[in-house]
């Protein structure tokens, strides 16, 4: 047997974390380690909360009015959650990248440049961006087209465009939540290639619906569900083979087998 | 219900599963049968069928290679339809034994044999029941059955080791019968082997039931 | 950069306090063009209020201000409402119609459609022109209230043809598929699966643009010529006065009694207007929400 | 033929009443967009032709290059300088306020504004976009100008500079509305992906929205000041009756289309120079305005980003 | 083997169809033939022109302009692209569902009616409307509230109140595009099932991006590629086992296998 | 080029698979050497090599299984996968089988052979071919090769016969060597057996290449 429980150091960790939108619960205790540079796949029907716990690492909730927070998530000894902390800094070490390519009407460069601008990055701009679309694999592609509108660029590109943005800033950990949801079948395999890439780097937490994708792509998957009350809890956590061969929690099998109504 | 259309197809599956375990059976119990009542017809017949199983075999393999295809299976699902292959296999393997009972019971020809048949029969009884008890455990995924099947193979070892002294006692004693003595080890080596057939089932049920690997042996 | 959560950092300090500044300036514009409008309505309130009597509304002009009043405008806009909306709706509402639906994209309808969007910035005043020339001296209406709704038409066919436009392309695509695709002939499926959907629209646009010609002061000024009229119009061949018009005259006069029953009319017929657009803007807010959902 | 309704009960004239049906009301219709052609036609025809008269009599240079406007006191002069001139100080004052304060409405509504407050406000600013410029014109008369007169006490009542505040605090609302109309469409998901990579609101407003935004708020702003431009009333009333060529705001002065009212008003006689002389006002007037909103309808047109 | 080429009666037989927008050349000789009671799955890689293959077959693409179509599409005897046939005719008898569940805002029953009145249908609506909205599986779930606006309609069943709507009025044959890719995975299946069930009384043909839809919904897979000049053309049109198995042609096992580019 | 972590993750089945290959050739090889050198040690030595394919074996069989969970493999892919699994299985028979003879050496024991050998080392030889050619034959989808594999399927039949024949003749010679004979005449049962199992593969080579199914027999 090769599924092993390596044990990495751990880089968010997530305490007995409750989610309100207004009165509405969506996600209840939530505890959970996001171990460094693995890839953590969140999967779960439709509006168990995935995005939410998603959007909780870099405190994006913070921006939709009426959410409250109970409980911790700890980056760098730190809850970010506390009072000390300004979430833009948590933002600048944990990117995100969302389920359709959101590119800056600008062009390619200034969208990769836009990060390293607000942040107040003082150096050469042109390696960063080079080294940001390198890392994505987009560089051979757009060299010769730096200046362009980044919305001249296809689906795909643009979407591996959205992951330079992100990773120009250096961040520790990236966010992606469903990120091929709005990709074909061949620009979502040079995403996931990416990932895979990635990992070695960085911390990446992904939201998907597909299983497969999940299972491709990910080290730990954790299986998320709303129960009556149509609040989310985390119903089983372990490493991606382990769940999609054999779970241990009934409702982890229904689900992935596609028996859950 | 969600994914009926999945689980009728699963459902088809185990009864071509059912329609198999059925005619290997009549196949294991029919060879036997011939070889004691030396009926080379009935012999040619469990020959025939073999052909059978083949093509249900076959069929069946194809339907779940689609099935895999085309229903992108997790789990426990994937499981089902990889033991299903493996099953299926066993189980066609079985009624090759029995097919090689039947062909050696040709190669004896219409002589006598050189001894009465005790143990071979109550081998085959053996391996027969311990075929259905394990394909009951495969059916309902019973695991506390199909450990229970691991254990009778080994009665159908000492039986086989009876045999083989014995026939090899007959052998020293009358080197002329050591062709047919021979045929008749065979045999027994044949309902070893398909008993064993049965425990390989069995370990693929725990398979199933569990995700674990059959390495137990 | 640095790994570690810097949480003292200076330079986001400084960005706060550029953003907070920022935030400070919007809201004195906000603050400063609320006082401007709120200034205007206040003033306009506080000179007119004791001015809004059954005389101002009953009674015809006169030159002695406490005698003057509004109903032969009043009367005079609401006939050239009528007579407007009855000759605009239908031709606005077909245009749209036919230049969303039917018309084939070619040179002649982005034509149409850029001239619209201009006609409806050319400056009321023009319009007056127009109607001046044309329908009081051209067709010979005189200076009767056809004349007057006919270029008040003229004036809002284009602010309706846009807002029914919008109102109608505001249908999802794929209402008319879903419908051709039952075997919908095209008249069938812009009646039952376009119009429906696009109604509350179309008639939010329709009250917008009456209240534009309710207010509409200048196109009147060159039609009407700003004659005394003490009577109310019957035939459409009449002649007539309006609101704004009335308002305008009272505002012209020095003295300063006649300037309070200015800011009395200026009342009633700011009652007149922020009634129909609250309707509008309900109507509009209700559809809103309908069409996200 | 097609098995026609093999299984489906239809009435048998119902496809050929549909056809004609929608064959008549394809013409009506279609004659209805005609409509708003002849409408053009005949306002290029109709200024043209009367401005010709004009033309006929006065030379079209003494026109552009006279520095007097005088139509009916001798010697008659007809110089459109003047009034040109005045026209375009009221729109320069008004713009300086309509232009930052729109904009500074705009990005508090679409970018600032909790969602309630947004509620109120917007609705607030269109129907006080509603109210008729007469009423501003009262309101600059009465209100404004005592007011001013505190501070430029050799202020002349009707001047150019009252006028303009009020004229910018009218077109406000109409600059705001459209401004943050462009600010809206502009796609959640940028705000986010800024505000992923660490920026704050301030930044997320003026680095990613307004760039995004800038065509339409730009087509706000001339479309806009197109309409300071063909006001009407308010000039009329508060900003004078005389012809100036001059800049300083506190005179008064004449423009365009308070010079269109007053003739209209005095009852010039038919066909006389007087009476052309407005038409030739008049189709400068909408020729300006026609450049200044072709040329706005074409910034949003060709600069915008398609999401 | 089970893999037969039951030889059904043909429904619609495409004979050398072209189809041009503009001067673009989007099809080329496009034959086959649609078996009746079957249910024929188009696959092929993005703008390969599965999309307007499919509006060929009830003249939706009559409404996009500059459209033309060479050769012919022979429907009951008749070239639907001939002279006589007026194309409302078409598509009263050949429905069609879209990509995207597009209810009207009207109440679930002016939905389903909404054809039949179109039609100029006489006689019990209440019945056929409870018919189709039987035969879309939606009856159970709708019948209380058959007044209620289709908008509250989770996707699902607004996808099979579309499905009802053009079962209303009795057509033979159903065109799909992509019915369930706007549609969640529980959703998904209702509607796969729901196919299955219809394929017995209709003819369909669906266009679908997922393989291992095609391949569990379909009879017959017909497989469209565009080559250099961005035309499309049929690869491959064979049993649907067939094709997901073992292709005949290269092309078509790159593509089921992921390996085209 | 895409799909290149699951192509990835294709090459290195096949690399298991080749590894377990070389194996269980040289369990197969030792066996026979054990047999012809009477080396307890080297027979125990092969007794325990079965454990690492068998270890080798769960591992493949869990990736290949993951495999198709995560990738949804289809046509060609898929059969890989599957062809993959059953080639593991057959590879692993074979070890048993090599088990099969070092158990059965020891069973003989440190006694004298009854006969020099000759025939089983050739049929020895002989499956071993079949083995590096059907593998070869896999891993080139290389369906001639294993058409050829299956032909020479019957010359190891024909050893075998052989050997029982000569077995049997001794028997009747001498009957105290029965025991020994027969344990011999096992032994050339396994080394066929054997040679069946590459026929195996060789099928399941020509399944992956084809999608043909393997009841050519
Ligand atoms: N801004 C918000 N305000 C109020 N409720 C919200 C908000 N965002 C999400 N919700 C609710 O919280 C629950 C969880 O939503 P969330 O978007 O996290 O689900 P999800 O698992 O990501 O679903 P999906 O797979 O559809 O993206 C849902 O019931 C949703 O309606
Ligand atoms: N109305 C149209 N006018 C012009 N070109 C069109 C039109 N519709 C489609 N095309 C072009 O025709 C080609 C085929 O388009 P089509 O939509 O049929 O492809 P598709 O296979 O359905 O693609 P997808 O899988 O993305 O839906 C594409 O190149 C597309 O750009
Ligand atoms: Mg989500
Ligand atoms: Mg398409
Ligand atoms: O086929 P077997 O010899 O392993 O039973």
């Amino acid at each position: 047997m090769t599924i092993e429980n390596k044990i990495n150091k751990v880089s968010l960790k997530v305490k007995d974390l409750s989610v309100y939108y207004g009165a509405f619960k969506a996600l209840e205790e939530i505890s959970m380690d996001i171990e460094e540079n693995q890839v953590t796949a969140l999967i779960g029907p439709s509006g168990c909360g995935k995005s939410t716990l998603l959007r909780c690492f870099n405190r994006m909730n913070d921006l939709f009015p009426n959410t409250k927070i109970e409980g911790q998530i700890i980056y760098d000894d730190i809850d970010i959650y506390s009072q000390a902390i300004d979430p833009v800094l948590i933002r600048s070490k944990i990117g995100m990248v969302f389920q359709k390519p959101n590119p800056f009407p600008k062009s390619i460069y200034d969208n990769v440049a836009f990060g390293l601008k607000i942040n107040g990055f003082v150096g050469n701009y042109d390696e960063e961006v080079e080294r940001a679309l390198i890392q994505s694999a987009l560089w051979e592609e757009v060299k010769d087209r730096l200046n362009d509108n980044a919305f001249s660029l296809s689906g795909g590109q643009q979407q591996r465009l959205c992951m330079a943005r992100a990773l120009a800033i250096r961040p520790d950990v990236i966010l992606l939540d469903e990120p091929t949801s709005a990709l074909d079948p061949i620009a979502t395999v040079k995403i996931e290639d990416l990932i895979n890439v990635l990992k070695k780097d960085y911390t990446i937490i992904i939201v998907t619906h597909n299983m497969q994708q999940a299972a491709r792509v990910s080290d730990k998957t954790a299986f998320l569900l709303s129960g009556e009350n149509r609040c989310g809890k985390l119903i089983e956590m372990d490493a991606t083979e382990k769940i999609f061969t054999t779970p241990f929690k009934k409702e982890t099998e229904d689900y992935i087998t596609g028996r859950f109504s | 219900m969600p994914r009926e259309e999945f689980d009728k197809a699963l459902d088809e599956l185990q009864e071509t599963i059912e329609k198999v375990q059925k005619l290997v059976e009549k196949m294991i119990i029919d060879s036997v049968k011939s070889l004691e009542n030396r009926d080379m017809d009935l012999s040619n017949k469990v020959i025939e069928m073999d052909d059978e199983v083949d093509k249900y075999r076959d069929d069946l393999e194809q339907k779940a290679i689609f099935l895999i295809a085309s229903e992108q299976p997790l789990a426990t699902d994937l499981r089902k339809i990889i033991t299903t292959l493996r099953v299926i296999m066993e189980l066609e393997r079985m009624g090759d034994y029995a097919e090689g009972i039947a062909k050696i019971n040709l190669r004896i020809g219409e002589t006598e044999l050189i001894k009465p048949l005790i143990d071979i029969p109550s081998m085959s009884k053996k391996s027969i029941e311990m075929m259905r008890n394990c394909m009951k455990a495969y059916k309902n995924t019973d695991v506390k059955l199909a450990e229970s099947v691991c254990r009778v193979d080994d009665e159908v070892d000492v039986l086989k080791d009876r045999v083989i002294n014995e026939l090899l006692q007959i052998m020293m004693k009358d080197p002329s019968s050591s062709r047919q003595a021979t045929y008749l080890i065979f045999i027994a080596h044949n309902l070893e082997r398909i008993a064993d057939r049965s425990t390989n089932i069995a370990e693929d049920t725990i398979f199933l039931a569990t995700g674990k690997s059959r390495s137990i042996d | 950069m640095s790994t570690k959560i810097d949480i003292n950092s200076s330079s986001l300090s400084r960005r706060k306090l550029i953003g907070f500044l920022f935030i400070s300036f919007c809201l004195l514009g906000v603050l400063v063009a609320f006082m401007g409008l709120m200034s205007l309505l206040v003033q306009v309130i506080i000179q007119g209020y004791e001015w809004v009597t059954p005389n101002l509304i009953f009674n015809y002009p006169s030159r002695h201000p406490e005698q003057a009043g509004l109903w032969a405008a009043l009367i005079g806009t609401l006939y050239m409402m009528g007579l407007t909306a009855l000759i605009t709706v239908p031709v606005g509402v077909g245009a749209a119609i036919y230049l969303e639906e039917y018309a084939p994209k070619n040179w002649f309808t982005s034509f149409v459609e850029i001239n619209t969007s201009n006609l409806a910035g050319v400056p009321s005043i023009v319009y007056g022109l127009l109607g001046l020339s044309i329908f009081v001296y051209f067709l010979k209406l005189e200076r009767s209230i056809l004349a007057g709704s006919l270029t008040m038409s003229l004036l809002i066919l284009p602010v309706l043809i846009l807002t029914s436009r919008e109102a109608i392309k505001s249908v999802p695509k794929a209402h008319r598929e879903a419908a051709f695709a039952l075997g919908g002939d095209r008249w069938q499926v812009v009646r039952m699966a376009v119009l429906p959907t696009a109604f509350p629209g179309i008639l939010t646009g329709i009250i917008l643009a009456l209240s534009r010609a309710i207010g509409e002061a200048a196109p009147m000024v060159a039609i009407t010529a700003l004659v005394y009229i003490t009577f109310v119009p019957v035939t459409p061949m009449d002649r007539f006065t309006v609101m704004p018009i009335q308002i305008f005259n009272w505002v012209s006069r020095p003295q300063d009694e006649f300037r309070g029953l200015a800011a009395g009319g200026i009342i009633i017929l700011l009652i007149l207007l922020l009634s129909m657009n609250s309707i509008a803007v309900i109507l509009r807010n209700k559809y809103q929400v309908r069409s996200e959902e | 033929m097609i098995k026609d309704d093999k299984n489906l009960k239809v009435r048998r004239s119902h496809r050929l009443r549909v056809k004609i049906e929608g064959k008549v009301i394809g013409f009506l219709v279609g004659s209805a967009a005609f409509i708003t052609i002849l409408v053009t036609i005949s306002i290029v025809w109709n200024l043209a032709q009367q401005s010709l008269g004009f033309f006929s009599e006065i030379s079209i240079i003494e026109f552009f290059s006279s520095t007097r406007w005088s139509p009916i006191l001798i010697p008659r002069e007809f110089g459109i300088a003047p009034l040109v001139a005045g026209t375009f100080l009221v729109m320069i004052i008004s713009s300086f306020v309509a232009v930052p304060i729109g904009l500074a409405v705009a990005i508090f509504l679409a970018e600032y504004a909790p969602n309630n407050i947004r509620k109120i406000l917007r609705p607030m600013l269109e129907v006080l976009a509603g109210i008729p410029t007469i009423v501003y014109g009262y309101f600059a008369l009465t209100f404004v100008t005592p007011l001013l007169k505190l501070v430029f006490d050799d202020m002349i009542i009707f001047n150019a500079l009252s006028a303009g505040l009020v004229m910018g605090i009218m077109i406000i609302p109409f600059v705001s509305s459209l401004t943050e109309d462009a600010l809206i469409s502009v796609p959640n998901s940028l705000r986010q992906a800024s505000y992923a990579l660490g920026a704050t609101k301030f930044e997320t407003s003026i680095k990613i929205v307004v760039p995004a935004a800038l065509s339409g708020i730009v087509a706000a702003f001339i479309l806009g000041l197109s309409r300071a431009i063909g006001e009407t009333m308010l000039v009329t009333i508060a900003a004078g009756a005389t012809p100036n060529l001059t800049f300083n705001p506190i005179e008064s002065i004449q423009t365009m289309t308070a010079y269109i009212v007053q003739l209209a008003l005095g009852e010039a006689a038919h066909g006389s120079v007087e009476y052309q002389s407005i038409y030739a006002v008049g189709i400068l007037l909408f020729i300006i305005t026609f450049a200044m909103n072709t040329l706005g309808h074409w910034v949003v047109r060709r600069w915008r980003n398609v999401y």
